[in-house]
This record gives structure tokens, C-alpha cells and sequence, in this order.
């Protein structure tokens, strides 16, 4: 079989399988689901009764299996009974803020970390390499929460000078369109700065090994005894080499992007899928806390679907050995 | 005059204090139009020698005295630009191990043209990559293959590419480092035919650097041979691999390591014990503990290259005061 | 036991592996080894030469049990190694033993020497006690001029040098006195003055014991020197089998001429006589019909293209104990 | 004249090597890392025996929280008038605590499965590396909280959760490395002479792969410690032991950043850091001298 046909074959097996480890880890290994959503939740007998009868609880193991996949497929992702409404409804509308925060962020950290980490991988052994990885390994041992709770108490208590939590200024009115992006972008700067500087951290140390490792590569020798001036030596055959581990190893990044998020919208109040979690998890309203954990799932999949490809792309290698 | 005159070069890795001489006090000469072989076993320092001419050496290596003087300008004391111009256009080198010595993840067209893009500004890429396509015909590639990648092709064939590659920008001397080892007897024999057709068809000197003796004996015009950093003896083929005429007995003893198929079935000969551990302070000749003819002035004293005819000389205290062997 | 009975007898030997298709869908059979008959007497020493992609390296592991065979036999004094089961053919193991390519990848960096040639002898169970074991290792060293022994013996492997490594693998196979000896290209790793000493070493030791050799090499003109016996193979076939002085003086397949014709030899000298083919060994998944030889074959040309040569695999004949397969030998 | 090339006499002087200690000593960053973990494992060990921390002893009134340093409470008070000096000391051993035994669960399965995955190959290579990658891309964090949040929040469930999560990339970086190994030409050597394949993964493959191990389990102290800090920051560290994660979590929660009771949240994050930190760096000191390549040129 192709390449994009087996791959996609394999990302809908994994997407299936994560769905049934769902199941069985909201399910099944509790017990009974409603006695863990009843425990923490001020119910009814009605709105019990009604929720057996959701989950199919009266039929077999398999049967409620069957039940949870035909829900899903409709998109039912259950009702939130801490915030009255539809799982799904909450779900989306976080997951653009979520989107929108991790855009900016990934921007920064791809771009810089790249930069940067070439900088100091092609100077091996200099000061400024060193101070480059030591600075690295300090932002790669912070938490994220931590930085996030700096920051506020720098920027925002100390300075005072940005806004700590929201997406917006509360009961804010904006006379134009623009003055209601700007007040987003003003929110943005502190939760995009904190993913920033911890997850560049990784991306510098990466970028530096792939590199240092390529650079001391026979082909390398060669673009040197072409006489290649540096710029073109260490960008046309070093990072176009090193960008290959880089790719590989930014489907570890995913998944820790998304454990950043939830703690900078944690932090932050900034409202997506992580202050979701987050809530949901104080509540202890199991739905919600299913679903963000599907769809986050479902989320690093994709991107590491992704990946996988453009790594393809990249590397001509591949077509002929896969 | 001669195209490359290198002069009492040394060549140093590592630090002062623990530092090894790779290269001690070697002399190398290349005339225009000539094809060079440079001999020896592994860790003699022919690599190190030929890859100081470019300054290719790694990070931890550096020439600590001596000349490489390329047309008369000597080059050793250029910077990493003034160099820059001259690589590849001037000297450019085939690399030992071609699969590794390509750029994986570049088309071999786009390898080929990349140093004329360079090297001769204003070119443009079409005109570059046609140029990149002659080049691979020349060495018997289908031009259709400029798109190819490295990894598409046998050892064989890479190394051809390694070939065109060096030729891209018709340099005066192409450094040959070890090309054919790794490569079937057959595929030898088509390289070395190939490098020679080519060195007349494009005007090259040529430094072919090899542990085989027998392959610098069919292909070279003159032949030095190292030994632990040193040169042993240097001189025309015939003067070298002619019956008998080898003067050094590392020379000597080298050859006989050799199953000769047009004399008789004998077991070969070999050479006892090992090559010197250059971290340490070398005394006397350096072959001296190996060699069955040696004196007690070769423990003591370290023999210089001396000429013992117009082209042929030799570093051995007992050269000319011709001893048997057999 | 018959005392005609060859040590190795191997019978129609067939290897196959799957290989991604040039395509890179679906799976190819490739057939390295297609078809081998070899017999090699106790004290005889018989070469396989040939380039790499001929599938000499796998007759040899093929030999040794290293990977799966497809069909034929290999008997040992008699035993058909295909018919062991694990426990059988682990014990089976110590009357055929190895010498492999490359020294500083064959004997594991992390152990001493003495350690090393233990592992031998304790796997092989030829002395219980501790102290047996470390004076059989020890005689051992020596046995292969590793001395003074004890000293040498505490030395990390990779302490060592490429031509001590492979005395280090030669003491480590000979202490157990096997009966077959498979020695895959042992000395194309190290500096040709030390080959000698390894050579003399490894052909003493096999004649002392009277071990039959198996010596599997690129390089003819070595093979020519050191065995009594060389076959010529060709994508997964002997093509030419003859003495060694023989095989030399008057090859008789085209391929053997060729291979002949090109040997470097350490003297100035002309190329008028070489005969340089083109092209390369094909793929094993990509065996040519008829003879496999035929695209490169100067012969096939010369004599304008025989039909037969196209549709009739040629069978190795012998003459006066001198086998080839082609249609043409001899003309 | 053949009987000198029938023996050799090996020349005396063996080079040197050195320990590990000594080689990761003579490495600066991983000294720098040594004598952090160090200072961190002596105060977690000693420090709660001198300053006990007393959680009954609340403020009584109003002046007497989130107070800033003074010479009775050197770091000040928390939000219920509690010393955060001793909190801190005492948070020290929970963070190394989950950090160590959540490693050596992480560490077991991890080597198990690349071991026998890489040496074995095969459908048992196909079965649990499709496990692995599956382990591998499911994001962590949300899995360990949904976890948590199921399974409740002891200390030792929290371990469990840890460890069971943090093997995949252990396990896929030891299979890479035992399938290199495999290729050496030593293990073909051996099992030439009849080693069965548990001598062979004894002998052969595990010296090979330790330093590795070691390396990667340094690291996976580290990775350890923060996600115990971050499941406690956000609610689901165990209620009844203080770790910096859960003086974070009571410090953001309390509101003290936005009082500016820096004393307060600045010293469990330095903790954290600094011991997070020294695990960094010794193992990446270890990388260095495994992989000689990225040692910096003498």
C-alpha cells in the first residue's frame, strides 16, 4: 500500500484505539459512571434515571461501548451539569481560544528556537554556545506554572503595566473592532511569553544536538572543501540536514504543548480547553473532563500526523526505504 | 615549475602537551599534468598531508610549521575566505567513502552545480545544472540521473558522482583520498580507468592517496611512501615498484606483504610488530624496531631524505650501502 | 566414520531473504544464495571469492547457522545442521567456529580478553571450574603469540590493536578444536603488512588440529596464496571451482577471466591484457534468465549472442576435477 | 624468520580510564549538577529534623498571615499564618520522593519493553512498539489528570501514575539502541559459539545499554519531579503531604501573587528549579560522555 493511504489507515486505528482507552478509563474502571458523576453532582432521581438510560447502562459491557461510539459519532459528548449546558458547546468555543493562544506561541517557538538553537549548535564549544545551552537547561527546569506566576507578579503586580486573567477586559466597551483585537492582543502577551519561554528552551536544546551532530557529518567536509562561504555551509547543508531529528522530535513537543496550555490558562483564566480541564477536574464533572481529554487526544494525533508527513516531504530518503 | 611545492610541514591534533605529530617535516611535490600517489598504512599520515593542502583538517588539528605553496603563493597562511576561493576551484577532493560524503537530502545535479553557482558568479542555475549534466556523462551517468539522490545509487556510481563533482569547476589538482577502497576489484578497475581518461581529458594534476601499494603501482607516474608521519622514500613508479629498485626497506617489506599472482605461490611476508605510538618522543629511525636490517645508528639517529638519483630518494641510513634481501 | 567423508558437505544450498521492491510496495523474494554445492576435506582449505552482492558472505553464515537457510543441506562429519534443534545445534556449535571481518566490531568492547575467550570455553562447556577455565584461556592466548598471557588478559578489548584483536577471536575459536573453520574476510580490515602474521597464525593452528577451512574472500590473489581450493561465485553460484594454482594459470568461465585480469599487483605494469566488465552484479531479487552472467558476459557478445545463453542456465562440469558453468568453457 | 609474527608481545602500559564519577566530575556542568543534588538531598534529609514544620500552628488573627521574612519566620508566612520556611524543607522530600520511585517504575518497564522489543524484533517488536507509540503521543498531562481524578490522589497512586506514563520514551530510546547493538558483529559471534539469547542480552547487550539507561533515567528524575509539582498545582497532589507543587497550588489559589507575597510562591519554584536543574545537568553530562560527539573539541 502507498505511503498516504496507509498512514491515514493507521491515524484512524490510533484515533479508534484512543477512543477506547477512553471508554474503559471513564467507564469501565470506575464502576458505574453515574455513581461518579451522581457523587459529585447535585442530581435529581429523574435526571439519573435519565442519564442511565444515556449511557445505556442497562445493557451488556459491549452494548454500552456500542452506545458511547454511536454518541460520539453524533457528536454528543454528554451534559456538563456544572455548567448547564451541552459538553460539545463548551468544548468548541474553548478550543478556538486554545488554538488561538498556542498559534502565536508555536510561531515564536519554532521560529526562535530554530534560530537560535543553530546559532549555538554551529559554534560548538564557544561561550556562546554555552550560555545559550546553560540558559536553556534553566527555562527547560522551571514549571510552566511557575514562569506563569512570575510573570504575573512581575508584569502585573510589580509593573502593573499588562493584564493577568481573561481573554478580554471585563465589561469592557469597544468602540471599534480593532480596539477588541487589541484588547485580545494585550491579554495574549503574558500567556504567550510564559509557553514561550519554557517550550523555546526545548526547541534550542534539539536544534543544537541535531546540528552539532550533523556538523561533524563527511558531507559537511565536502560543502567545506567546496569552499562554501559559512552562512550557506552551516543553512543549505547543516539545518536542512538537522531540521530531520528537529521534526522527530517536535511530536514530543505536541504533547507537552498541550500540559503547558492547561497551565497557563490555568493561570491565566484564560478561557480554553485547559482552564476547562482544569474546572472540570475541581467539579468533578467527569463529562466535561472526558471530553477535553478526547479531544486533546485527538488534537496531538493530528498534529503528529502531521509531522510525520512533512518529515516525508523533507526527507527524500524515505520514499525508496519505507 | 611545479604546481605544488609543500615544504617541511608538520602537522599537529590535539594540544601542545598531548599533542601527536601527524605530519612531521614532510615534503611533497606535484608538477602540472603529473599523477601522484601517496602511500602508507593507516595512521602514516597521507590523509593528513593531502587534506592540509585545502586545509581541511578537523577542529583539533592544525599545521604548526612548514609551506604549502599552490602556484607559488603559499597557501598555508591563508584565512578560511582567501581559502575559500581557492577550494574546489583550484584544488578539489574526492572523498573517501562517497555515500557520506554526499549530502543526503540534496539532488546530485544540485550538488554538482552548486560549487560552479559559487565559484563563478553570474552563472545561472540552468546553465549550471547543464554543466552539472555533461559532467555526469562524462563519467558515464545518464544525465536523466542529475535528479537522483545520493542513496539511489550503488557505491559504485557515487563515487562516480564524487568524480563529476570534483571536476565541476575544472581545478588544477583533484586530491584523491582513498577512492576505490570499499569498491569491488571490478569497480576498482573502472574508477581508476575513469580518473585516468578524465586526468588527460581535463588537464588535472592528480593526488591519489591509497594504502594499497599495488593500486598506486598500475596508476601513478611518481609515488611517495610514509611512514609514521615521515616520508620513507619518494620517486618515480618504476623507481619505487621496479624489481628490486625499492631502496627503503619499509619499501621493501611493504611489497612483499603482496600475494604477487604473475610469481611464484609464496606465502607472503608481512612485517613484524607495529607502527610507533606518535605521542611519544620518536628517537632514531622510526622503522628501526621493525626493520631485520637495521643498525645500531638507526636506534640513535633519525635518517633524513636524501636523493639517491635525480628522481628518487629515500630516508634510510643504510640506502646506497645496498644489503641483500630476499 | 568413513574416512572419505569430507568434513562440510553442503548440498544445494539455497538462502532467500524478502526485500522492499525498488517500488517500494509489496515484498520481494531475493535469492542470495541459489543453489551451492561445496565439500571441503579435514586440513583442506577451500576460498569462495567474489564481489560483494555475490552472496559469499551469506554462504558463509548460512553455514554457521546465522540465518535461516531455504533448502538444501549441510552436513558436518556427517550431521545435517538443518535437522538440530535449538538446544542440539547450540551444542552442536563448538566443532564449527567463526573468525569474523572485523575486529573491532566482533568482539565486545566492554570485556577483557581473557573474558572474552571464558566465554568460549565456558559456553562450550569444555571445563567446569573457574580455574580450568582461566588456564585453558590462558594457554590459549599464548597458543596464538598473545604474551605474556596474564597481562594481555586483563586489557579491554578495544586496549588492543586490529591484528591482536583477531589473534584475541582466533584463540577464542581454536581453544574449543573445532572441526570447520569459516573465516570471512579476517584480515581485509588490517594494515596489509600485518595480514601475514595472521594468515601464517590461522593456517598453523588449522593444520595442527586438521580443521577443515572455509576462507571467504574479496581478493583472489589472497585467496590464490592461502587456499588449496577457490570457488568463484556469482550471484548466489559457483561459476568456476578449480585448484588455486589452477584457477589462476587457466580460468576458464569469462567471469573468472575477468576477475583474474584485473588483480592489482604491486609492480609497474601495463593494462593491455584487463578485461574490464560493465556494469554491475544485479540484484538477487533480479536474476537474469538463462545464464546469470549473460549482460556482462564479453564471451556472450564475442560469440554474437547465442540463443543458449538466453534460455539455458548453465550446470557446473567438472573436467580433471576443474568445475565451470558455461556453455562456452574452454572455447 | 616466521616465528616473530607467530607471537607478539604486547606492549605493557594499558591507557587509563576512568570511572564515571571521575568523568562526570571533569565535566563542568555535570559537577555544577553533582553538588546541587547534593545541597538538595542534605537539606531534604536533614533540614525537617531541625526546623519540624508544625501545620497546626495557624496564625490567630489577620496580621499574622502571608507576613513577609522575619527572624521568626525566615521566609515569612502563609495564607494561614503557617512558617513557610519548615513548608518549604519539608515539601523538599515529597518532590524527590515521587521523583525516584516514579523513575524506577518508569525505568523497569522502559528498559524491559527496549530490550526485549529491539533484541527480539519480530511481531513481539510490532505489538509493543505500537503500544509504546500509542503511550508516546497520548499527552501527558491531561492523562495523568483524568487518572487522578479517577483514581484519587494518595501519594502512592500519584507514583504509580507518574511512573506508568513516563516509560514510552525510555522504552524507545533503549530499542534503538539495543537494535544498533544487535548489528554489532559480537552478538552473531556469540551466539556462534552457542550463547542462548538470555547469556547474550546479559552479557552483550545490557553492559551496552546501561550508560544509556543511566543517562535517560537522570533525565526522567527530572521530567518526574515537575509533573508531580504540576499534578499538585493543580489540585491533585496528596492532601495530606506538603510537596512545593502543593504550596504552588495554595499560594495561586490564596491569591498571594496578586498580594505580592513573593516569599511565599518564589521559594518551592526555586526548589523545584534547582533540583530539576541539577538532574538536567548531570544528565546531560552523562549524554556527553556516551556520546563523544557532542563533547565540545579540546
Amino acid at each position: 500500500m502507498s505511503y498516504l493511504p496507509r498512514k491515514t489507515l493507521l491515524l484512524l486505528g490510533s484515533i479508534f484505539s484512543i477512543t477506547t482507552f477512553n471508554f474503559f478509563l471513564f467507564h469501565v474502571i470506575p464502576g458505574d459512571p453515574i455513581r461518579l458523576i451522581a457523587r459529585t453532582q447535585k442530581l435529581d432521581a429523574q435526571q439519573v434515571a435519565q442519564l442511565r438510560k444515556d449511557y445505556g447502562l442497562d445493557g451488556s459491557l459491549f452494548s454500552q461501548y456500542l452506545t458511547y461510539l454511536k454518541n460520539l459519532l453524533h457528536g454528543d459528548l454528554g451534559y456538563s451539569f456544572s455548567l448547564h449546558e451541552p459538553v460539545a458547546t463548551v468544548l468548541f468555543r474553548a478550543l478556538g481560544h486554545t488554538v488561538l493562544l498556542l498559534t502565536f506561541s508555536t510561531l515564536i517557538v519554532v521560529g526562535a528556537g530554530i534560530a537560535i538553537g543553530v546559532f549555538a549548535g554551529s559554534r560548538q564549544g564557544s561561550k556562546k554556545d554555552s550560555m545559550t545551552v546553560i540558559g536553556a537547561l534553566v527555562f527547560w527546569s522551571m514549571p510552566t506554572f511557575w514562569v506563569g506566576m512570575l510573570l504575573v507578579f512581575i508584569f502585573g503586580v510589580w509593573f502593573a503595566v499588562l493584564p493577568i486573567s481573561g481573554i478580554t477586559t471585563p465589561n469592557a466597551v469597544y468602540p471599534t473592532y480593532l480596539s477588541y483585537v487589541l484588547d485580545i492582543g494585550r491579554h495574549l502577551i503574558l500567556p504567550t511569553l510564559t509557553l514561550a519561554l519554557v517550550d523555546i528552551a526545548f526547541f534550542i536544546l534539539i536544534t543544537r544536538t541535531a546540528v552539532v551532530e550533523v556538523m561533524g557529518e563527511d558531507y559537511m567536509l565536502t560543502a567545506r572543501g567546496k569552499g562554501l562561504p559559512r552562512r550557506r555551509l552551516v543553512w543549505r547543508h547543516g539545518v536542512r540536514n538537522a531540521l530531520l531529528p528537529v521534526l522527530t522530535a517536535s511530536a514530543l513537543y505536541i504533547s507537552a504543548l498541550v500540559g503547558g496550555a492547561i497551565q497557563v490558562e490555568v493561570v491565566y483564566s484564560w478561557p480554553g480547553m485547559g482552564l476547562l480541564m482544569y474546572n472540570s477536574v475541581l467539579a468533578r464533572d467527569y463529562p466535561v473532563l472526558e471530553a477535553t481529554f478526547l479531544v486533546s487526544s485527538i488534537v496531538v494525533l493530528l498534529a503528529n500526523f502531521i509531522s510525520d508527513i512533512m518529515y516525508r516531504v523533507l526527507d527524500p530518503r524515505v520514499t525508496v526505504s519505507q | 615549475m611545479s604546481l605544488l611545492t609543500v615544504r617541511d610541514l608538520s602537522v599537529q591534533y590535539g594540544t601542545v602537551q598531548g599533542g601527536v605529530l601527524a605530519v612531521d617535516r614532510v615534503d611533497l611535490t606535484i608538477n602540472r599534468g603529473e599523477f601522484v600517489g601517496l602511500a602508507g598504512e593507516s595512521g602514516c599520515g597521507k590523509t593528513t598531508l593531502a587534506m592540509s593542502i585545502p586545509n581541511l583538517l578537523p577542529k583539533y588539528a592544525s599545521i604548526v610549521s612548514g609551506s604549502v605553496e599552490f602556484e607559488g603563493k603559499d597557501i598555508a597562511t591563508f584565512s578560511e575566505s582567501e581559502l575559500n576561493t581557492l577550494r574546489w576551484k583550484d584544488v578539489s577532493v574526492i572523498f573517501q567513502g562517497a555515500l557520506n560524503a554526499l549530502n543526503p537530502v540534496q539532488r546530485i545535479g544540485d550538488q554538482i552545480a552548486e560549487p560552479i553557482l559559487i565559484h563563478e558568479p553570474g552563472t545561472s542555475h540552468d546553465e549550471a545544472w547543464r554543466r552539472a549534466c555533461e559532467l555526469l556523462e562524462a563519467v558515464g551517468i545518464p544525465s536523466a540521473r542529475a535528479k537522483s539522490y545520493p542513496h539511489e545509487f550503488s557505491g559504485g556510481m557515487r563515487q562516480r558522482v564524487m568524480i563529476a563533482m570534483s571536476l565541476a569547476c575544472k581545478p588544477k589538482l583533484v586530491i584523491a583520498d582513498e577512492p576505490i577502497t570499499a569498491l569491488d576489484v571490478m569497480t576498482q578497475a573502472q574508477i581508476l580507468d575513469l580518473l585516468r581518461e578524465l586526468s588527460t581529458s581535463f588537464d588535472l594534476s592528480l593526488l591519489l592517496i591509497s594504502h594499497d601499494l599495488s593500486v598506486l603501482a598500475e596508476t601513478c607516474d611518481r609515488v611517495q611512501v610514509m611512514y609514521a608521519g615521515r616520508a620513507a622514500e619518494a620517486g618515480t613508479a618504476s623507481e619505487v615498484f621496479g624489481a628490486g629498485n625499492a631502496a627503503h626497506p619499509y619499501t621493501r617489506r611493504l611489497l612483499n606483504s603482496y600475494p604477487n599472482i604473475n610469481g611464484e605461490r609464496v606465502f607472503i611476508d608481512g612485517i613484524p610488530g607495529y607502527p610507533p605510538d606518535l605521542s611519544q618522543p620518536q628517537i632514531g629511525c622510526r622503522f628501526a624496531a621493525r626493520c631485520s636490517e637495521a643498525i645500531d645508528v638507526c636506534r640513535t639517529s633519525e635518517p633524513d631524505l636524501v636523493a639517491i638519483s635525480a628522481t628518487h630518494s629515500v630516508a634510510c641510513h643504510l640506502a646506497g650501502k645496498s644489503v641483500t634481501h630476499g | 566414520m568413513d574416512s572419505n567423508q569430507p568434513t562440510l558437505e553442503v548440498t544445494n544450498l539455497v538462502v532467500e531473504y524478502s526485500a522492499k521492491s525498488r517500488s517500494g510496495r509489496g515484498v520481494e523474494v531475493a535469492r542470495a544464495v541459489d543453489g551451492v554445492n561445496l565439500s571441503i576435506a579435514s586440513g583442506e582449505t577451500l576460498a569462495i571469492v567474489g564481489e560483494s552482492g555475490s552472496g559469499k558472505s551469506s554462504i558463509a553464515n548460512a553455514i554457521m547457522r546465522l540465518i535461516d537457510v531455504a533448502d538444501g543441506s549441510i552436513s558436518l562429519e556427517g550431521q545435517n545442521l538443518l535437522d538440530l534443534n535449538g538446544a542440539q545445534l547450540r551444542t552442536a556449535r563448538r566443532n564449527f567456529q567463526m573468525i569474523f571481518q572485523d575486529p573491532f566490531e566482533s568482539l565486545d568492547p566492554r570485556r577483557t580478553v581473557l573474558d572474552t575467550v571464558i566465554e568460549s570455553i565456558a559456553i562450550a562447556g569444555i571445563a567446569s571450574s573457574h580455574e580450568d577455565q582461566k588456564a585453558l584461556a590462558l594457554q590459549a592466548l599464548e597458543n596464538v603469540g598473545l604474551i605474556p598471557a596474564e597481562r594481555v588478559g586483563e586489557r579491554y578489548t578495544y586496549q588492543l590493536s586490529g591484528g591482536q584483536r583477531q589473534r584475541v577471536a582466533i584463540a577464542a575459536a581454536m581453544v574449543l578444536k573445532p572441526r570447520l573453520l569459516v573465516a570471512d574476510e579476517p584480515v581485509s580490515m588490517l594494515d596489509v603488512s600485518l595480514r601475514a602474521g595472521i594468515l601464517r597464525l590461522m593456517q598453523q593452528m588449522s593444520e595442527q588440529l586438521g580443521v577443515a577451512t572455509l576462507f571467504i574472500t574479496h581478493d583472489l590473489s589472497l585467496a590464490w596464496m592461502y587456499a588449496d581450493r577457490i570457488a568463484v561465485v556469482y550471484l548466489g553460484r559457483v561459476v568456476e571451482e578449480a585448484s588455486a594454482a589452477e584457477l589462476i594459470t587457466s580460468p576458464q568461465h569469462p567471469y573468472t577471466k575477468a576477475l583474474v585480469s584485473v588483480i592489482p599487483v604491486p609492480e609497474v605494469s601495463t593494462h593491455d591484457k584487463r578485461i574490464v566488465l560493465t556494469g554491475e552484479i544485479p540484484n538477487p531479487t533480479d536474476i537474469p534468465a538463462g545464464c546469470r552472467f549473460r549482460p556482462r558476459c564479453p564471451k556472450f557478445r564475442e560469440l554474437g549472442e547465442p540463443d543458449v545463453c538466453a534460455t539455458l542456465d548453465p550446470k557446473l562440469k567438472s573436467t580433471d576435477n576443474h568445475y565451470v558453468a558455461c556453455h562456452f568453457a574452454g572455447q | 624468520m616466521s616465528e616473530q609474527f607467530i607471537s607478539e608481545v604486547v606492549a605493557d602500559e594499558a591507557p587509563r580510564h576512568r570511572n564515571l564519577f571521575q568523568q562526570l566530575w571533569s565535566d563542568r556542568m555535570g559537577r555544577v549538577g553533582i553538588i546541587m543534588t547534593i545541597v538538595v538531598l542534605v537539606a531534604a534529609i536533614v533540614g525537617p529534623v531541625i526546623w519540624a514544620f508544625d501545620s497546626s500552628a495557624v496564625g490567630a488573627d489577620a496580621s499574622s498571615i502571608l507576613q513577609g521574612p522575619s527572624s521568626a519566620h525566615w521566609l515569612g508566612t502563609d495564607e494561614l499564618g503557617r512558617d513557610v520556611f519548615s513548608q518549604f524543607l519539608e515539601g523538599s522530600r515529597v518532590s524527590l520522593l515521587v521523583g525516584v520511585m516514579a523513575t524506577l517504575i518508569s525505568t523497569i518497564i522502559g528498559a524491559g519493553i527496549g530490550i526485549s522489543s529491539g533484541y527480539f524484533t519480530g511481531r513481539l517488536d510490532t505489538t509493543l512498539m505500537a503500544v509504546t507509540d500509542f503511550f508516546l503521543v497520548v499527552p501527558a498531562l491531561p492523562l495523568m489528570i483524568a487518572m487522578g481524578a479517577i483514581f484519587g490522589q494518595s501519594l502512592t497512586i500519584i507514583i504509580a501514575i507518574i511512573g506508568l506514563l513516563s516509560w514510552p520514551r525510555t522504552a524507545r530510546i533503549i530499542r534503538s539502541q539495543t537494535l544498533t547493538l544487535r548489528e554489532r558483529k559480537f552478538v552473531p559471534r556469540a551466539r556462534s559459539l552457542g550463547a542462548t539469547n538470555w547469556r547474550i542480552i546479559r552479557t552483550h547487550i545490557i553492559p551496552h545499554v546501561l550508560p544509556l539507561m543511566v543517562a535517560n533515567t537522570i533525565l526522567v528524575v527530572a521530567g518526574a519531579i515537575l509533573s508531580e509539582a504540576t499534578l499538585a498545582f493543580i489540585g491533585l497532589g496528596d492532601p495530606n503531604r506538603i510537596s512545593w507543587g502543593s504550596m504552588l497550588h495554595f499560594a495561586f489559589s490564596s491569591g498571594a501573587v496578586g498580594r505580592g507575597a513573593w516569599w511565599y510562591f518564589m521559594p518551592p519554584g526555586i526548589g523545584i528549579l534547582i533540583i530539576v536543574l541539577a538532574f538536567t545537568l548531570v544528565g546531560h553530562a552523562f549524554d556527553r560522555i556516551n556520546n563523544p560527539r557532542l563533547r565540545d573539541a579540546a
